[in-house]
């Protein structure tokens, strides 16, 4: 085979797409074939082997895990190259005509936990309306469109917006001391566990689908509030109405200055064993990471993509092929 | 039997079916042509004339079973009781309910015996009670000549009968809903001799009280069952009168040269 | 030879055996074909077979094992020193492959072969000549690979050759062989219909063949799945709830609950719409009518399910809210079982009714006949006598669209969200079984967790679950159908 | 029943079935109309999304090839030429742009640089570079290009992006609409045939206006070729053994109920089995149609097997008696009387087999078709193993990008899929009447 | 004709089919009992027996017919030739080549006139050329009464003819593949006394090459055209003998009774 084959996660897609696109143009190999499929999907490839039937580079929205780590060697591929591009914002945003919100990660939590603080005590979320979580919130129902348990982006929000908002309300002290766990570390798993119970009266819909199924939903539901990633919500503004967190507004700068507290990094994993093999493979990495492409003021960050502030690091690191080490 | 026919005939003088002008085509194929004839109430009448004159379509021109063939087209009036059944304020059903039919290909449902023969009564609702129309599935099926038969395996298909089973099964379909005219297309070509005698009686029974029309080729039969007989020829009705005088005196040499050509 | 030319080549022998084989049938009987035990023809296709058959297998065999062969001879050129770190045999392997092809087009630009034959890597620019012809190498390239890559591309050469000579041989072999068997009384016939029921069997096995390679292909890692995961749980617990970190709870039974319940709704609309239409087309609609209709409401099985997605998220979602869930104070959720069932309905409509319609089409006109001529009208003689006698067509059709709304993702995802939930209310958010397939398997969650295993599992207990229903089915068609003669 | 009932006048109970009867094609009726409502509304939906994607905004003006830019050296040495990144083509089309503007005049108030540059398509540069590569010799002069305007205008002409929205919108500025507006009435910018949306392969999620289906569509022929050549043949083969000659018993019940449960197994399980079977075991390469098109095979065989077996079961066995009686053999029994006569139905199984086949997106997910494939597939039949993408994955595509541009592109596509399908399907369609008869 | 018949019959004594206590099921019924019979060579054989009696199903035996139905069993012995037919060796195919079938209900191919008796010669090869293949056409058509109906319309279909028409379709169907034995069920039910008196001069005329089983209701055509008649009843085979004792002295009481029965 001649060209590059990529998968992984739907997040990093576009950005892979964008510069697979100009290196084609730019170089004499042919355009890389980015599939998307999902993180876990394109790890499992990567680690299936090495060879020409087996993809050079895997997106993923994640971290890899010492799981795959395990099956890559069980695999014979031994030296994974771990690339971090950047950072992707994670938004709330609501219908252009709809009201104002300014959130805070306890805000949401009291609207679409499952379990609420109430005098002291865990009860049931029975909060209809924003306005009955925090008066400043518009006297609007609640109805909110998360990503679905199989999205890189529902562990992050599990994290930065439920987890900060469960220990800001004080919920995850009373789950702590609820716990019947036999140590302190499963106490807090517990804690941590119940934390992420999102409700399941129906206020707080699990989106399978990608954030146009999120947009639509929203086109249908005005009153509705979605998470999207920044770069959608960037393509979109003149549909959606960003929401601040903690007071800040999210944007490329907000987030890499690291004001804006919801984002994560995005990756991807080379097979080092390609390199030399494969044609273009170290290049089209090279690429990936120059500045012209990652940078700020790229086109990736052009559309939406948070640069990395330690890029030339990276650069360093991917023209040296240095593999990763073993996971922290 | 004679006898009995001619000690009949006095009564039956009212006209139940008439044709005037009827002309079929069958796409460009002028099938029946310029067909007159009235059919008496209480009457067999018998419709004789070599293979492929018209007989069958002209049976089915009267109880416009004709009108599933998309290429068959009639014209002229045929009026049933004074009423022209190709009105279009007929119903075709309610004309099929009156004017019943055996075909002449037997056609029994692929379902069991009995239900081949409790379908009619069931569709117009003739009777109240499953008692009831056991025993009309049973008359029915003993008037054809069946019920020996059959009567240990009234729920096995009908399709799995011997020809003459299905023939003598279509019949007992067809008087199970008793109409007021029943058309019987070749009813006994597939019976054995005193099965067509059973038959025969059969037919000589309906017409104490309707108006029989047989198609045969088997001029001892329409002697024996018919008072009156038609003589079809390619499309044409060459002759039509008591079958007495068809058969000892025809008028038409054509009906002649097919009568005493009889072979039998 | 190319294996395009060959293989024509081959077809041409067999098309030539063809009709000297029919010719030769008929000069046996001077002529007289009624002399033959079959028709000329088929003695044509007795040679034909002969012919191609057994020499075209060579060529299939010799491509499926040559390539092994040759690798495994030019492999062992490669000193394990030639591996780079990392690296892999199979790697080094490919290098060598693309090298081996660029040299074809290096000769094919212009090169002599014997100065390819004394060319040595450590003294030219190998790497970059192959450039020049368009074929990228990705590092440069080493003697013993350069070597390898030379062997191995003289050996393809031999091979293709021996190849050819094999092929033509057993060809002509075959050719010769047929030839001499034809005689008036050889049953020329009977050996092509042995030979084509041959291939008809082998059509069928590969029916069964699919459904081994399916559940081989789930087997495994579901079992993997039940080995870290309790199967107890698995099929009893009524909370699906996967979670990113583990600890998740995946119980099949609210997915279940949903893929009957979508289903179901969604064979209430396709079965009376389609059979209906079906009638209508078959029995009453005039030959013109019928001619446009069918084919425009097969139009409906061919439209992408996305936009029936988005048509029951858009358009029928906010309606049945709006009118029919809000008002009743049964839901006020826009996705619901009844908005993914209904549209799924209209998507399988085309299922029931052109299958159907083609069924009815073929009972027999004298049984319509019969009940009509019994005073029946026409919709009594469909329901009775004309479905009766389709009904083994009819139950297929409706399985198929069954099948069809089983298997669907995008109507559910968009149309009846992804909650999994256990509710006998219609207007309530559900998910199915396919649904989470799906998701679990194209996921950012790890491959190895539960939660991605969790795909196989559920696909093979929708397998098994089908399978019970189908055999329902089947026993159903066997004790009702009416067959007509 | 009483004799004296005229015809003309219903009976308490005939009126009742009449009625029935009206009822009952009444429903007949609906249901059409129900099917093709619901067709209608589909239709029209795809249309008005998908149509505008035919016509894309284009501006045509000259360009001028900048020596001092494009080839630093004066050499026109290929090498040396092709270093120049589009980044380079792309500042010349805008300084060209900017040129022309201001030699017209048009430029709006508050117009900067950028809004310039931004009016065109980055997709240009690359179409510009290539162009040049091919013919060194346009370096110096000034030509006559068209350029892709970007997404945006191209959404504001078609009506989809307003001066309001725009205010709203980081990607675009009231003043680009404005000066759209301007090189509009100078002829500079229109509305043309989009023979790029058929042609061009897809581009990345920054340009929806470049986007195009021919990747896709080569691919989807290629599959579906693969299909029908693979699965009628087999499926109807299959279907005759099974109805026509396998012995009736317990096996090959096993076999019939297998089979229309093998219709139940949903597409993607069928992806899990092409992966392990065809890519892990058999080692045919990732992306290629023919491997999509070996399990939409797979995919498909269920769906034609279970139609021709029972347009095989209801053909009347007296046909088959009558071909017996006269001494024909039972294959000639099958391929001479009952395979026409169960044509319309196999035809059936085949237009919905296939219309499925050509749709799903599924099971192309696990073999690596759902991916973004610049580079056309080669020619029949090498071609079959080079990457290539499919609609239907175009359309998936598409619709999850974030650019609203692509919901239009994605209707187009949709529209050239049934297009394809319909064509697909036009001759099975006309075979199935002429095979139609009543007997 | 009957003086033709006494002519002929010396030449006539090799055994062509012979059943050797044949038994036939249909599921549990036991349709045929232990018959044993010896079909001659250059012989028309009758069949005669009530509706019911197994005439048809001994008839599909003797060409193996019988495989297609599901639920039949044939035991004993049937041979052709002294071949035995139920050997696993024998090829249902050339069997029924030799052994051409006439069934009771005509099942016209829905395809042209032409194409319905063109049919066998064309599987058979038995025809060079087309001139060849359509004077074959002809002349089947001719022997069987109907050419001169259908000459016009040999392409239109042969399931638009009528009843009687489509049985002699069948019968010259059955002829054009010249079969060494030629099984006839009913082939003149549904033909009028002309036709019926051709189509019993082509048996007349086939009897001088091959062997003719023929199954009739009517006992006159048995007497006619038969030399040796076979009666069936409740599935069994009562009296077997040449056609004048049969009916001049029958054995059995049974047969007996049946004959002096006779309406038909
Ligand atoms: N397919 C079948 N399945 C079950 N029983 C059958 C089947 N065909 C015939 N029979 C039964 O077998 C017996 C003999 O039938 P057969 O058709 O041989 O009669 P036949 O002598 O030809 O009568 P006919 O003169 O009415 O045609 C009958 O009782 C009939 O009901
Ligand atoms: N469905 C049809 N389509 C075209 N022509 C037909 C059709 N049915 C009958 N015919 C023709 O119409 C003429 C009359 O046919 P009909 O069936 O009425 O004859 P018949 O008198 O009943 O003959 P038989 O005694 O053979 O049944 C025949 O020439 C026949 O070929
Ligand atoms: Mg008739
Ligand atoms: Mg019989």
């Amino acid at each position: 085979r001649d060209q590059l084959q990529i998968a992984g996660s739907s997040t990093v897609l576009p950005y892979a797409t964008i510069v697979a696109e100009a290196f084609g143009e730019n170089f004499d190999f042919p355009t890389p074939v980015v599939e998307g499929g999902g993180s876990g999907a394109g790890r499992k490839k990567l680690c299936e082997g090495v060879g020409e039937n087996t993809i050079d580079i895997a997106n993923s929205s994640s971290r890899i895990s010492q799981s795959d780590i395990d099956t890559c060697k069980a695999n014979g591929v031994n030296e994974i190259m771990e690339v971090r591009i950047g950072y992707d914002g994670i938004v709330f945003a609501s219908d252009i005509a709809g009201p104002d919100f300014a959130l805070t990660p306890a805000d949401v939590y009291g609207a679409l936990a499952a379990q609420v603080v109430k005098d002291g005590a865990l009860v049931a979320n029975a909060a209809a309306k924003w306005s009955d979580v925090n008066g400043a919130l518009p006297a609007q129902d609640i109805l909110a469109f998360i990503p679905g348990t199989k999205h890189g982006t529902r562990e992050v929000f599990d994290i930065k917006l439920l987890e900060a908002g469960c220990k800001a309300t004080g919920a995850y002290d009373l789950f702590f001391a609820a716990s019947t766990g036999a140590d302190e570390a499963a106490k807090k798993a517990d804690a941590v566990k119940a934390c992420h119970g999102v409700r399941t009266d129906g206020k707080s819909v699990d989106i399978d689908g990608d954030y146009t199924e999120t947009l639509s939903r929203i086109a249908a539901n005005k009153t509705a509030v979605g998470v999207f990633g920044l770069s959608f919500y960037e393509n979109n503004m003149d549909k959606l109405k960003v929401a601040t967190i903690d007071g800040i507004v999210p944007s490329v700068e907000t987030i890499s200055k690291g004001e804006y507290p919801v984002s994560r990094p995005l990756y991807f994993y080379v097979k080092k064993a390609h390199i030399g093999v494969i044609p273009g493979l170290q290049e089209y990495i090279d690429f990936f990471v120059s500045d012209d492409m990652a940078g700020p003021g790229g086109p990736l960050a052009a559309y939406g993509l948070v640069p990395d502030p330690e890029l030339a690091a990276t650069q360093a690191a991917v023209a040296a092929g240095t593999p990763m080490g073993p996971l922290e | 039997m004679k006898d009995q026919v001619t000690e009949n005939r006095v009564q039956t003088d009212t006209s139940k079916i008439s044709a005037k002008k009827a002309q079929v085509y069958y796409g460009e194929n002028h099938a029946i042509k310029d067909v007159d004839v009235e059919i008496l109430d209480k009457t067999v009448t018998a419709f004789i004339g070599p293979s492929g004159c018209g007989k069958s379509t002209f049976l089915r021109c009267l109880n416009r079973m004709n009108d599933t063939i998309p290429s068959c087209r009639v014209e002229g009036k045929i009026l049933l009781d004074g009423e022209d059944i190709y009105d279009a304020r007929v119903d075709p059903v309610q004309l099929r309910a009156k004017v019943g039919m055996v075909f002449q290909k037997p056609n029994p449902f692929p379902k069991s015996i009995y239900d081949n023969v409790a379908y009619g009564p069931k569709i117009h609702g003739l009777t109240r009670n499953k008692a009831e129309l056991d025993a009309v599935v049973e008359s029915c099926l003993r008037k054809a000549a069946l019920w020996g038969e059959v009567k240990d395996r009234l729920t096995s298909p009908g399709t799995g009968l011997s020809g003459g089973q299905q023939q003598r099964l279509c019949i007992a379909r067809a008087i199970a809903t008793s109409p007021e005219v029943l058309l019987m297309d070749e009813p006994c070509s597939a019976l054995d001799p005193i099965a067509t005698a059973q038959v025969e009686e059969l037919i000589d029974e309906l017409r104490s009280q309707f108006s029989v029309v047989i198609v045969t080729h088997s001029m001892q039969q329409a002697a024996r069952v018919s008072q009156k007989t038609a003589f079809f020829h390619l499309g044409n009705l060459v002759e039509y009168g008591s079958t007495d005088q068809i058969f000892t005196n025809p008028k038409d040499p054509r009906t002649e040269s097919y009568i005493s050509g009889r072979i039998g | 030879m190319n294996l395009g030319l060959l293989v024509t080549v081959i077809l041409v022998l067999a098309i030539a055996g063809w009709i000297i084989g029919r010719q030769r049938a008929v000069a046996s009987v001077k002529g007289d074909i009624r002399k033959l035990h079959s028709l000329p023809g088929y003695y044509g296709h007795i040679v034909f077979l002969a012919t191609a058959v057994p020499s075209l297998l060579v060529v299939v065999l010799w491509i499926l094992v040559q390539p092994a062969l040759i690798e495994s001879r030019v492999a062992n050129l490669i000193k394990p020193s030639d591996i780079p770190e990392g690296s892999s045999q199979s790697l080094v392997m490919a290098d060598v492959r693309r090298i081996a092809n660029g040299l074809d087009a290096v000769v094919a630009a212009g090169l002599p072969e014997d100065q390819l034959a004394s060319m040595r890597a450590d003294f030219s620019d190998v790497r970059g000549r192959l450039a020049g012809v368009g074929v990228a190498i990705g590092s440069n390239v080493s003697n013993s690979v350069f070597i390898a890559a030379k062997e191995y591309r003289s050996a393809i050469k031999s091979s293709a050759m021996m190849m050819t000579v094999a092929a033509l041989a057993i060809a002509l072999a075959g050719l010769a062989w047929s030839l001499t068997r034809i005689r008036p009384e050889f049953r020329a016939r009977n050996a092509t219909e042995r030979f084509t029921m041959s291939l008809l069997i082998a059509s069928s096995l590969i029916a069964v063949l699919t459904t081994v390679g399916i559940v081989a292909s789930l087997l495994f890692e579901s079992i993997h799945f039940f080995s870290i995961y309790p199967a107890s749980k698995f099929f009893f617990s009524t909370v699906w709830n996967p979670k990113f970190g583990g600890g998740s709870d995946l119980g099949i039974l609210p997915l279940i609950w949903g893929t009957l319940y979508v289903s179901f709704i969604a064979l209430l609309v396709a079965v009376p719409v389609g059979l209906m239409s079906a009638i209508y087309l078959s029995e009453y609609a005039s030959k013109s009518v019928r001619a446009v209709v069918k084919p425009l409401i097969e139009v409906l099985a061919g439209i992408p399910t996305i936009v029936y997605g988005l048509f029951a998220l858009i358009t029928v979602g906010p309606l049945i809210r709006d009118w029919i869930a809000m008002p009743t104070g049964l839901g006020n959720s826009s996705s619901s079982v009844m908005t993914a069932g209904i549209v799924m309905g209209i998507m399988v409509i085309p299922f029931v009714s052109s299958l159907s319609d083609d069924i009815i089409n073929a009972v027999p006109q004298s049984l319509r006949d019969g009940s009509l001529g019994l005073g029946a009208t026409p919709s009594e003689t469909v329901r009775q006598v004309v479905l009766p006698a389709a009904l083994p067509g009819i139950v297929g059709a409706v399985l198929l669209a069954a099948s069809r709304a089983i298997g669907e993702t995008m109507i559910v995802v968009m149309g009846a969200g992804a909650a999994a939930r256990l509710s006998l209310n219609p207007f309530e958010a559900m998910t199915t079984v396919t649904v989470k397939i799906v998701s679990q398997l194209t996921g950012d969650t790890e491959f190895a967790s539960p939660e991605t295993l969790v795909a196989f599992a559920l696909g093979l207990t929708l397998f098994v679950l089908t399978l019970v229903l189908n055999i329902v089915a089947l026993v159903i068609v066997r004790k009702y159908r009416e067959q007509y003669e | 029943m009483t004799v004296e009932a005229s015809l003309f006048t219903l009976d308490a109970k005939t009126k009742a079935r009449k009625t029935a009867e009206a009822r009952f094609r009444l429903y007949g009726v609906v249901a059409i109309a129900v099917a093709l409502l619901a067709l209608l509304w589909l239709l029209i939906s795809i249309l008005s999304g998908g149509l505008p994607a035919f016509r894309q905004t284009m501006l045509t003006y000259p360009v001028t090839l900048e020596e001092a830019v494009l080839d630093k050296s004066g050499t026109r040495d290929p090498v040396a030429l092709s270093k120049v990144t589009t980044v380079a083509y792309t500042k010349i089309l805008a300084t060209s742009l900017a040129a022309v503007i201001a030699e017209k005049g048009i430029a709006p108030e508050g117009m900067t640089d950028k809004d310039v540059a931004d009016m065109i398509s980055q997709e240009s540069a690359a179409t510009l570079r290539s162009k040049v590569l091919a013919d060194p010799a346009l370096i110096g002069t000034t030509i006559d290009f068209t350029a892709l305007a970007s997404g945006r205008i191209d959404g504001y002409l078609k009506g989809r992006v307003s001066r309001e929205s725009a205010a709203l919108d980081k990607n675009v500025s009231p003043v680009q609409l404005e000066l759209a507006d301007n090189l509009q009435k100078a002829g500079i910018l229109d509305k043309r045939f989009n023979w790029g949306f058929l042609t061009a392969p897809d581009a990345s999620d920054k340009r929806p206006e470049a986007a195009g289906l021919g990747v896709a569509i080569i691919g989807s022929f290629y599959m579906m070729l693969v299909v029908l050549v693979l699965s009628l043949p087999i499926g109807v083969a299959a279907s005759i053994y099974l109805e026509e000659f396998a012995p009736k018993n317990r096996l090959t019940d096993i076999i019939e109920v297998n089979i229309a449960n093998l219709a139940a197994v949903p597409s993607i399980v069928y992806g899990i089995l092409g992966l392990a079977v065809f890519i892990n075991f058999m080692h045919l390469p990732q992306s290629a149609p023919i491997v999509g098109g070996l399990v939409l095979t797979l995919m498909t065989l269920p769906r034609i097997i279970i139609p021709t077996r029972a347009a095989l079961k209801a053909v009347p066995p007296s046909i088959r008696d009558a071909a017996l009686g006269v001494g024909a053999s039972k294959l000639q029994t099958v391929f001479h009387h009952v395979l026409p006569l169960a044509m319309p139905g196999i035809l059936t199984g085949m237009i919905i087999g296939l219309a499925q086949a050509l749709g799903e997106t599924a099971p192309l997910l696990l073999i690596g078709m759902v991916a973004f494939v610049r580079d056309f597939p080669g020619g029949l039949p090498g071609g079959l193993f080079d990457p290539a993408a499919a609609l239907p994955v175009q359309v998936y595509n598409w619709t999850n990008r974030g650019d609203p541009g692509f919901v239009e592109r994605a209707s187009g596509a949709i529209i050239v899929l049934l297009v394809f399908l319909v064509i697909m399907n036009a001759a099975a369609i006309y075979l199935r009447r002429k095979f139609e008869r009543r007997w």
